[in-house]
């Protein structure tokens, strides 16, 4: 069905780097966001 | 006319108000001495009296202002003499015969300013003083590092300064001598208020 | 109400945190959605396979230009108005920025193997991305080095502003410094105005889809960058009790 | 203002002052680069002009981060900022000592260098030239950085990461011009640039770092 | 020892601490010097060993002056002086954090601006082997260089000034070794000298260091 | 045993001699205070005695000494506790809660170095002193920038480390109330002997 003839590795190539930079900066983001609101949230809860 | 006047300032360091509240006013021929425990907000007032940094709140009015904080400003490559003058070119003050003489440092002019012991730069910090021609001098903590001998100098230099229509603040932690009003900034400290809704918050970050 | 109440902390963190899931939910589809239905294009007779990667590409260079303007209009509105918020955007903006230019510049030197028969040509487009990537860089260590979040908020803001003259002007030096040796017209990009629509729909959808993503990926780190500040306002405060 | 340049040119010429230094590097710069690219000279011949840029450029970026680190570690910049002197003069007296001290040097060897690296000779009227013509910029491009970094600790390297992108249009102008000098092309539209983009910082571009210094004072 | 090693590892990795910033000049250098030279790909080829090698080495230089420089200004060197621990010692850790935070993430780097210069394919490999050889001769002569010139005031371009002319070896076995690479040539005699540098340097500079650390302490 | 003894110590800054005959001994649980005038040579003595410079003439005997100069050795961005602790495992000290409360820090022990005041920064390098666990400790003006309550906190400091065998000898212009000697340097100022034989003394300017 999906046909990549002979540049396949260079498609795979392209999206798998593609793909891993992508999903780090989302789960770096999401990351950075949920340490944020836990050290936050115990801050309040504490005083 | 008061040279310095502030009303009801606050200033902040590290986004934090230091002191806040504090007025006061300095004419001709005042001196005002400013006392308070480390870490209070002495520098951070200085700092804000000779704008290099904005109140929070309040109002300042005064210029010719003169400041000389922790660091003395010198050159080390330079000689005494050089380091004056170029000092008093910069604040189109007056020559630097009377100011060197005022700190004891002719027999010193010549020699460059690295050479010179820790007392002996700030004796020559304070004659930067002189030669700015400025009227109101802003001095933070001016006698560390200096002998018995050299603090009598430097209350010399400060009445003379004085009775010629000056003024001066002065934030020091020992005594100078000087027939001066004080100022404790202790109750002025800032007072740390609730934070008015708990989880909401978020403006208060950015005051 | 004018629109600088959103620029309000409180406000801000309300409507964002209202709006998120579903730009949130739009980017995965569109991303998702446009890449997929890229990836089950047929080959082009010319390109092969490698027609594909412009789904990752294109949108990837349109993001990391936006973004940069997306910064600069916040800078703008920080030295002009002083709303906090639009700092913490353009702050929040600058990885992101970064690595969609990362994302255009690696594709693009993957999908040049083939076709030009190199990793990296010195192409004033290329270079200019290149150069692009060298202003995000220095934005974000500008941005990680100064203490006081006032002061990094303007010394950045004034960065991007002479940083964004710059790096036109870059572009402008770049296009004169390649021209004046050869006439590389071989080596330029195929404009894409006789693109088939078979490509059309699927780039279509997945420029908005990494645009969407784009929004989330700020909105998140903005979100954080506000947290993180009350939460050192806090500390402060603390330690000086 | 000439009180302060002059002080700034007593500072560079005295012990440790830096003076001839930046000429020195520029000096091991170009003659390090024969032994990374190998002696053969058509090739050196041919890189000339962009290494002489280049190393310019870099000697004139090490001697930066002094325009205002050495004046703020010692309390000078506070005293300066609360001068009788608008700030941006300061800047510009200050970028102006830098380039007398770090350019001028640089335009007037330039023309030995080429020599070792085989630039050809129509180019050698152009590299001067052009190095008249640019280096200004840089030294005020480079008083923007320095104004920029110059309270954070370890702004050296920092410096140059916010610097060199700025350099890049004067760089590939300059360069282009002295390429053309060297193949006998018309050197004049990248020196009209160059000129123009010169003109452009120098009147703009104090603004910009008395204001940034002025962040970083207080 | 480890304390040593971790404070100053702590200390670049912390906020303004420099890591990274090396890394990032040397990007910005190798893509100065197409701007500089031209775009042509093959001319960029063939002094792409070179320029790599270049960079790598000022990249490093320009990070020299904070192995001792910070330290002394807060006192923190006459501290350590007067610490039960030898002198050599300490000199050879604050060597070694160095080529941690900068060597080694040129080494890793490298390749990555080596296509960018279009540098050949054989010679990928030996780029990195030589760089690994090499790097750490270049963390050592800096740390011996900043130390010579630890308490005088813009020591900077002193610094390079001193130092340059003892890259210079390291340089020329580390790109010869990497043109061989190019040309399929045999690199392994520069190779060898590469590392018998290396070896020499780290074993004997240290004590050269702390010596002059001494004489710069009184 | 004495901790610290000079005999006969002369010593010399910029070439030039600054004191000369200078002899005393610590022995422990002893404080000796160092006053001259600025530039006598007080902060070039201690660091003779520190190892830091060699003497021109005369002998030091000791170890186990710790030097706090003007510098205070504080990395700004390492946070309070961290600088300690780093300074603790580089001599092999006692843990750092001591030298904390020693010196009321234990409030801004997570605060970074340069977020600190004068007086603040001033406190952390005198509680330095603690961790390095040395027995003799040479202080060149240790209360500078203190205030009054700092000065009694410093001054107990000592009195406990005295009190546990240790010694200090400390240059300051101020008054510590200690119960400690005094040794005034204004006696040993080195005198310029004249040049022995004028037109050929060559060698005299290699001394
Ligand atoms: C590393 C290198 C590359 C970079 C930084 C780069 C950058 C860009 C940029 C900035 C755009 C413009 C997007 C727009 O204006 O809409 C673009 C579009 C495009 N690029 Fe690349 N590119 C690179 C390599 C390549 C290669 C090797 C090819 C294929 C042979 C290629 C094919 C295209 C195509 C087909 C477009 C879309 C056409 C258009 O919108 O004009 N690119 N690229
Ligand atoms: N960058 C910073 N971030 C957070 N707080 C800071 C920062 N710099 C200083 N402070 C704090 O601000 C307060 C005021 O400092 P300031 O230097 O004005 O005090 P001071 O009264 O001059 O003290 P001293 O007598 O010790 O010199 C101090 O509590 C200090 O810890
Ligand atoms: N590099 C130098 N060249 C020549 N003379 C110097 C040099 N450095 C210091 N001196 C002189 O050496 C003498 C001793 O200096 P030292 O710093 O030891 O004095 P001190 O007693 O500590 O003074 P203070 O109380 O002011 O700190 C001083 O007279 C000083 O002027
Ligand atoms: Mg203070
Ligand atoms: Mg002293």
């Amino acid at each position: 069905m999906i046909e990549l003839g002979k540049y396949a590795g260079t498609v795979l190539q392209a999206y798998g780097v593609s793909l891993v930079l992508l999903l780090g900066i989302v789960v770096q983001t999401i990351r950075a966001n949920a340490r944020a609101r836990a050290a936050l949230q115990e801050h309040e809860n504490r005083g | 006319m008061s040279l310095l006047a502030a009303r009801d300032l606050a200033v902040a360091r590290g986004g934090l108000r230091a002191v806040e509240g504090v007025s006061f006013t300095l004419d001709a021929g005042q001196a005002l001495i400013l006392r308070g425990p480390n870490g209070i907000g002495k520098t951070t007032l200085l700092r804000t009296l000779a704008g290099l940094q904005a109140p929070v709140a309040g109002e300042v009015a005064g210029d010719d202002i003169a400041y000389a904080g922790h660091a003395d400003g010198l050159k080390p490559a330079l000689t005494v003499a050089e380091n004056l003058h170029f000092w008093s070119a910069i604040f189109g003050g007056p020559p630097i015969d009377a100011a060197l003489s005022a700190m004891n440092l002719t027999e010193l002019a010549r020699r460059p300013a690295h050479a010179l012991s820790a007392g002996q730069k700030r004796r020559l910090g304070l004659a930067r003083l002189i030669v700015t021609g400025r009227k109101v001098w802003l001095l933070d903590e001016p006698t560390v590092s200096l002998d018995a001998a050299s603090v009598a100098l430097f209350a010399d230099m400060l009445r003379g300064h004085l009775g010629q229509g000056g003024a001066a603040l002065i934030a020091t932690h020992i005594e100078l001598g000087l027939d001066a009003q004080v100022l404790d900034l202790t109750p002025y400290r800032a007072t740390i208020r609730p934070p008015t809704s708990r989880p909401a918050g978020f403006n208060e970050a950015f005051a | 109400m004018s629109i600088w109440e959103y620029a309000n902390p409180v406000k801000f963190m309300r409507i964002s945190g209202a709006i998120l899931p579903w730009v949130a939910a739009g980017a995965a589809v569109c991303c998702i959605g446009g890449v997929v239905w890229g990836f089950l294009t047929p080959l082009d007779y010319r390109q092969g396979a490698t027609v594909k990667i412009i789904f990752l590409h294109v949108p990837s260079a349109l993001m990391a230009i936006n973004g940069w303007l997306m910064m600069l209009v916040a800078s703008l509105i920080w030295l002009i108005r002083r709303h906090h918020v639009s700092a913490l955007v353009a702050k929040a903006a600058a990885p992101v920025g970064a690595v969609m230019t990362l994302i255009a510049l690696v594709t693009g030197a993957i999908w040049g193997q083939p076709m030009w028969g190199t990793w990296w040509e010195w192409d004033p487009r290329l270079t200019s991305f290149l150069i692009l990537f060298l202003f995000y860089l220095g934005y974000i260590a500008l941005w990680a080095s100064v203490e006081d979040a006032d002061s990094a908020a303007d010394l950045t803001s004034v960065l991007c502003l002479v940083g964004s003259v710059f790096a036109l002007l870059s572009r402008y030096a770049v296009n004169f410094w390649n021209q004046g040796l050869h006439q590389g017209a071989s080596l330029s990009v195929a404009p894409g105005e006789r693109m088939s629509s078979v490509y059309k729909y699927p780039l279509y959808v997945s420029m908005l889809g990494f645009f969407l993503l784009f929004l989330a990926l700020v909105l998140v780190r903005t979100r954080t960058e506000i947290r993180l500040r009350r939460l050192s306002a806090l500390l402060a405060r603390e330690n000086r009790a | 203002m000439k009180a302060l340049l002059i002080r700034d040119l007593r500072l560079a010429v005295r012990a440790g002052g830096g003076f001839g230094l930046a000429l020195a590097f520029f000096l091991i710069l170009c003659t390090l680069v024969p032994f990374g690219v190998g002696p053969e000279g058509g090739q050196l011949s041919r890189i000339a002009p962009g290494i002489l840029w280049v190393g310019a450029l870099l000697a004139c970026l090490l001697s930066l981060d002094r325009i205002f680190a050495l004046d703020h570690e010692d309390g000078s910049l506070d005293l300066l900022a609360t001068a009788p002197l608008p700030l941006e003069g300061a800047v510009a007296i200050k970028a102006l000592a830098h380039w007398l001290t770090t350019g001028l040097p640089l335009v007037i060897f330039a023309p030995v260098l080429g020599l070792m690296l085989h630039l050809p000779g129509p180019a050698f009227p152009w590299l001067v030239v052009s190095l008249i013509l640019g280096t200004p910029a840089l030294s005020m491009l480079g008083a923007f950085g320095a104004a920029m970094t110059v309270g954070l600790r370890r702004g050296g390297l920092l410096l140059s990461l916010l610097v060199l992108p700025l350099y890049i249009p004067t760089l590939i102008f300059g360069a282009e011009a002295v390429r053309r000098g060297a193949i006998a092309a018309d050197p004049a539209p990248p020196l009209v640039f160059l000129a123009a983009i010169t003109l452009a910082v120098l009147a703009l571009v104090p603004f910009a770092a008395a204001a940034a210094l002025r962040v970083n004072l207080r």
